[in-house]
C-alpha cells in the first residue's frame, strides 16, 4: 500500500467529486452526536449523488436531510432521526410513502454497527456479540447471524464486517497528510476510519506536522489511511466540536419543524444547501452572530505530557 | 439513542409538580448507589443527576457515544455529546469501550423508551403501525444493545392503549421475549430484563414469569383509567401503592438542571 | 459494580499482599519493552508467591526473573527471553530440566495474546483471526480452536477469550482513584486492564484528579476498573518509561551474563531483589549516577487541546 | 519480537565490511518504496532506517509495540519500544490497532528471525532440539503473526546445518508448508509467504512450489559451502549469482546508525 507525501488538501467539492460517487457506500456521524460532517453532506447533496448507501451508528439530521434529497437507495444504521427533537420526517416519507424515493432499511443496533466497522478494522469476516439474540433486528438483518460458539458452545450472533466505500470524518485538526487529533467521545470514527476503504478527513483547522507529530497517542487516524483533507471550519454546524463550537440545539429544532411537511422541507433545503455555493455560503446566512453565541466561553486545556527521552 | 420516550405532558398537578417530574423523580429511584449506569437520553439524563446528587452519589454514568462520567456534567444536556458532557469527563472515546463493559454484565441499570411495549417488556422502536398504516421509527440505537446486556432495565413510556400492547409487531429490544425462561433459551444472561416500566400513569414492574403488572399508580390517577389505557388486560398488584410524589429535594435538583423544563415541561 | 470513592493508594507491599495470592494469573509487560512492572514483580518474589501463571506478550526479563525465583507453574505468552541480549536462561533450565521447578509453557504468539484480552474486554468468549493458520501454535494451544467462519465459511482460528486474576500495569501518570494517563507504545495494556479481574496500578507520579480529568480522551484506564494505586517512582527500571527514564540496556545485558548459571543468577536475586527490603532500596543500590543518566535529557511536551465550549 | 537472528558474526571481509553489514544492505533491498513494512528487531531495524535513507523514502514502518512510523527513529534502537522510536511517531497506542493493519492484508513485508527454517520456509521459535536434548527457545513474539498475514516475508538466519533443516520440528511460523497451495489451503492469503531467506552464506528464494533454491552466495563463499551447510538437498539456480556488497551510501547509513556496531559486530 503506497502512500502520497505531497499534501492531500482539497477542497469539498473537489473530494466528494474525486472520491464519492453515486452508488458509494458512505459512512458518516462516526462520533455519534458531535463531529457530524454537515458540509461534506451537503456537498453530496449538491452534487447530485445519487442510490448512495449510508452507514452509520446514528446520524442525527443529516441522513434525513440526504434521504429527503432523494440521494439515498439504502441505510444501514442503528436509528435515524432527530436527536433532541424526534422523528425524521423525510426517513418517513421515504420509507412509508416512497417519497421523494423509496429506501431500504437494513437496520442495527449502535454496537451491531460498531462491531460491523470493527470486524472489518481488524481484518476479518465477522465478530461475535452476545447483542441483538431474541430481538427482529437479529432476525430480519442479513448481515446479523446466529450461531454457536466454537468456543463453549454458547448462543451467539456473527456480525458481518462492514467496510464502506468511503468514511467522511470530521474532527478538530489534522496536518495536510492527514494525520489527524481528535477528541471528546469518537463513537466509531477510529474503527470506521481503518474500515473504509478511503477516508476523506475534515477538519476545522490544518496545523504544522510538528502539532499532530507532538502526540502520537492521540493520531488515532494516521494520515496513512487518509485520501483527502478538506480544511472546513464549522463544517460540522450544528453538531458540535469539542473546544471549536457548541451544538446549535436551535437549528435542530427549527429543521423538525421546517421537514414536517415536504414542501417546507423543499424550501429549507433550497435556503441551506442548494441555495448556497459552499461551506461559506452557508455560513454567511448563518451569521456572525449566532455563530459567536456557538463559540467557546471558557476554555479547558488539556495537561501536556512529555515524549521527551 | 433511546428515543421513543413519552414527551412527558405538561400536566401540572395539584400538587404543585409535572408529571414529568414525577416520572424523573421515580426514574432516579430505581438506581441505587454505586451503581454503573447506561443513562441515555430524555428524562434520565436528569434522572441520573437526581439519583447522584441525592441517594446514589457513587453511581457511575455511562454514554453510548464513548463517555463515562464519574462527576456529572454540569449543566442540561441536550444529547449525549454536548461538550459539557465531554469536558472533565472520567473517559472520552471509543463507544466499543463503553459497550464492552456491558456486555461484559457490568452494567446494572439502563434507561429505554420506545414507541410500544408489551406484556413482556419486549420494545418497539423501530416498525410501528398506526391507523392500518406502517410507520418508520427512528430505530434501535444503543436500546437493543441495553435491553440485552444490561443486569436491568427501565422503560419510560407515554401510558396508551396502542402503546401498551399485547405483543409488539417488532421486537427492536427484547424483554422477557413471550416470558418463562425465554431470555436464558435464547442466549441472554439468567437473571437480566425489564425491572419496571414507568409510565404516564404508573409503574409497571414484573412477576417471575416475565409479566408485568401494575405495582403503583400516580397521584390522582385511577387504576381502573390505567388498565383501560393498556392493550391487555392488566394485573393489578394486591398491595397496588401510589407512585411517591417527588420530594422537595428531587424536585430542588430536577429544576436546577432543568430549569425551562425543557425535558419536564414544567409549566 | 461498586466503585470506592476513598483513595486507593497503597504500598507496592500492601498492594500485592492484599490483591496477589499465591496461584493467581498475573498479567504484566502489557505495554511491551516500556512501562514493565519490575518493582511488582521483584515483590512478588519478597513475598514468596507460588504456582502464578504470568500473562503477556512478551515480558522481557520479568518473566525469566520470576520463573527463576520459583514462583511460577505456568506462563500463557507469546515470547519469553531477554529482548536485546537473547534468550531466557532462567526459562530453558525450568522448562528443560525442571530448574528450580517445572514451568508448563502455553504458547501463543502476539496477536493471539491480544485477541485473548480483547475478547475478555469485549466480553465474548472469543475472537476470531486467520493468524497462527497451519502452524503448531494453534495445533498445541488449547485456547486455540480451528473453526468454520458462520460469514462466509472459510477457514479461521477461535482465540479463546483470556481474564487474568489481576492485571498490574505500570503507568506514568494517575490520581488516587486509578484514573490513568500512560502514552507511547501501549501494547495490549488498554484490552489488559478491562480484561482482568482486579487491576493494580503503578504510577510514576500521583497527580490530582483535575489533571487526569483535563484530558478524559487519554483516560484509557478509569479508576473504576482499578483496586490499588501504588505510587513507585522508577519502578519500571530497566525498562524505559516515555518522558520520565529511558532504557537501561546495559542492565539487561548484565542480567543475560548473571542469569547463565544457576548460581550467578541466585547472586543476581539476592544482590537486586531479596536482599533490598523494597524499590527504595533497589534504587539505592542502583545509584543515583546511573539514573541519571537515564534521565529526561531534552523534553517533548505535547500540544495542548481544547475541552472548553 | 523475532528473535533468533543470527547474531550477525564479526567476520570482516577483505571487502571492508562485516557480514552483518551485508545482510543489513540485502535486508534493506527486499524494501520496495512506499511499502508498509512491519520491521522487527535487530538487522531489520537496520536495515529499515537504511531503505527509507536511500531507495524507499515513502515506506512506513510498523512496530507490533504499538507504533507506526513514516519518519524513522532519529537514533539507534534496542527495542521497538525504546523512547526515541515513540517520540514523533505517526502513532502510538494499541499493539491491536497495528496487528489489525497486518490481518487486512496492509503491509507489504515482514521480517523474521528463527532458530530453525526449512526447505518450505516454516520457521520454528519455539522448541528446538540440540544434541538429542529439547531445547526452550523464546517462543513466537510477533513472528507467527507476520508469517501468516504478511504479503510476504524476509527471514535472516545464520547459516548452519542444524539450523536449515528439512523439516522443523515445530512451526511457529508458518512459510509454504508441505508446499504446493498449501497456504491457501489451510485458510492464508493465496499468494503470501517467505520471499527470501537471507543468511550468513547467501540468499534462499523459492520456487512456485514453495521450494528454496539457492539464488546468490555472499562474496568469497563458495557454492559447496553452502550446500554442505544447509539440512537439506539444496537446489542450487542456474543463473545464481553473487549478493551484491553493500554500497558506500549503505555503509554509510549502517555506520550512522549503529556506530559500535552493536548490531553488526563491526570489527
Amino acid at each position: 500500500m503506497a502512500i502520497e507525501q505531497n499534501s492531500k488538501l482539497l477542497t469539498m467539492g473537489e473530494a466528494i467529486a474525486r472520491y464519492v460517487p453515486s452508488g458509494s457506500s458512505v459512512l458518516m456521524g462516526a462520533a455519534m452526536e458531535q463531529l457530524i460532517p454537515f458540509a461534506a453532506g451537503h456537498e453530496l447533496i449538491r452534487q447530485d449523488r445519487r442510490d448512495l448507501t449510508l452507514i452509520g451508528p446514528i446520524s442525527d439530521i443529516l441522513f434525513d436531510q440526504l434521504i429527503g434529497a432523494g440521494c439515498v437507495a439504502r441505510v444501514e444504521a442503528a436509528w435515524v432521526g432527530n436527536v433532541s427533537a424526534g422523528v425524521g420526517y423525510n426517513l418517513r416519507r421515504a420509507t412509508e410513502q416512497g417519497v421523494p424515493r423509496p429506501v431500504e432499511m437494513i437496520d442495527y443496533t449502535n454496537f451491531t454497527v460498531a462491531l460491523a466497522l470493527h470486524a472489518a478494522a481488524l481484518g476479518v469476516p465477522f465478530l461475535p456479540t452476545r447483542s441483538t439474540l431474541g430481538s427482529d433486528v437479529l432476525a430480519r438483518n442479513p448481515h446479523l447471524v446466529e450461531f454457536r460458539s466454537p468456543v463453549g458452545g454458547e448462543k451467539l450472533v456473527a456480525v458481518e464486517a462492514l467496510a464502506p466505500d468511503v468514511a467522511i470524518l470530521h474532527v478538530q485538526r489534522a496536518d495536510a497528510q492527514g494525520n489527524a487529533h481528535a477528541w471528546g467521545g469518537l463513537g466509531v470514527q477510529i474503527d470506521g476510519a481503518r474500515a473504509a476503504r478511503r477516508v476523506i478527513l475534515v477538519a476545522e483547522e490544518i496545523v504544522e506536522p510538528e502539532v499532530i507529530a507532538s502526540d502520537p497517542n492521540r493520531t488515532e487516524i494516521p494520515g496513512m489511511l487518509v485520501s483527502a483533507v478538506v480544511h472546513e471550519p464549522w463544517g460540522a454546524h450544528p453538531s458540535p466540536v469539542q473546544g471549536y463550537y457548541g451544538r446549535d440545539h436551535a437549528f435542530f429544532h427549527e429543521y423538525h419543524e421546517r421537514s414536517r411537511k415536504r414542501e417546507d422541507f423543499e424550501n429549507w433545503l433550497r435556503e441551506w444547501v442548494l441555495g448556497v455555493e459552499n461551506r461559506a455560503g452557508y455560513l454567511e446566512r448563518l451569521g456572525a452572530e449566532r455563530r459567536g453565541t456557538l463559540g467557546v466561553r471558557e476554555h479547558a486545556w488539556s495537561a501536556a505530557v512529555d515524549f521527551g527521552y | 439513542m433511546r428515543l421513543g420516550e413519552p414527551q412527558a405532558e405538561a400536566c401540572a398537578t395539584r400538587s404543585g409538580f409535572t408529571l414529568g417530574e414525577l416520572m424523573v423523580a421515580a426514574a432516579a429511584r430505581e438506581i441505587l448507589d454505586g451503581e454503573w449506569v447506561f443513562v441515555g437520553m430524555r428524562l434520565p439524563l436528569l434522572a441520573f443527576l437526581v439519583a447522584k446528587r441525592l441517594h446514589a452519589p457513587r453511581a457511575v454514568g455511562l454514554y453510548e457515544n464513548g463517555v463515562i462520567r464519574v462527576d456529572p456534567a454540569p449543566e442540561m444536556l441536550y444529547t449525549m455529546a454536548d461538550p459539557p458532557n465531554q469536558r472533565g469527563a472520567t473517559y472520552c472515546g471509543e463507544m466499543t469501550r463503553v459497550m464492552s463493559l456491558l456486555q461484559q454484565g457490568c452494567v446494572d441499570v439502563g434507561f429505554l423508551g420506545a414507541a410500544e411495549v408489551d406484556r413482556h417488556g419486549n420494545l418497539n422502536s423501530t416498525w410501528g403501525r398506526r391507523d392500518g398504516q406502517v410507520v418508520r421509527l427512528p430505530g434501535s440505537g444503543g436500546a437493543g444493545d441495553i435491553a440485552c446486556l444490561a443486569k436491568r432495565t427501565v422503560v419510560l413510556m407515554a401510558h396508551q392503549p396502542h402503546r401498551l400492547v399485547e405483543r409488539v409487531g417488532y421486537v427492536t429490544s427484547p424483554g422477557y421475549g413471550t416470558g418463562g425462561d425465554w431470555r436464558s433459551a435464547i442466549g441472554l444472561r439468567a437473571g437480566s430484563g425489564p425491572a419496571a416500566i414507568l409510565t404516564t400513569m404508573g409503574v409497571l414492574r414484573f412477576d417471575e414469569t416475565g409479566d408485568a403488572y401494575l405495582a403503583s399508580v400516580h397521584p390522582g390517577v385511577a387504576v381502573g383509567q390505567v388498565v383501560a389505557n393498556t392493550g391487555w388486560k392488566l394485573r393489578v398488584a394486591a398491595d397496588l401503592g401510589e407512585t411517591p410524589a417527588p420530594s422537595a429535594a428531587e424536585l430542588g435538583v430536577i429544576r436546577e438542571f432543568d430549569p425551562e423544563g425543557f425535558w419536564t415541561r414544567q409549566p
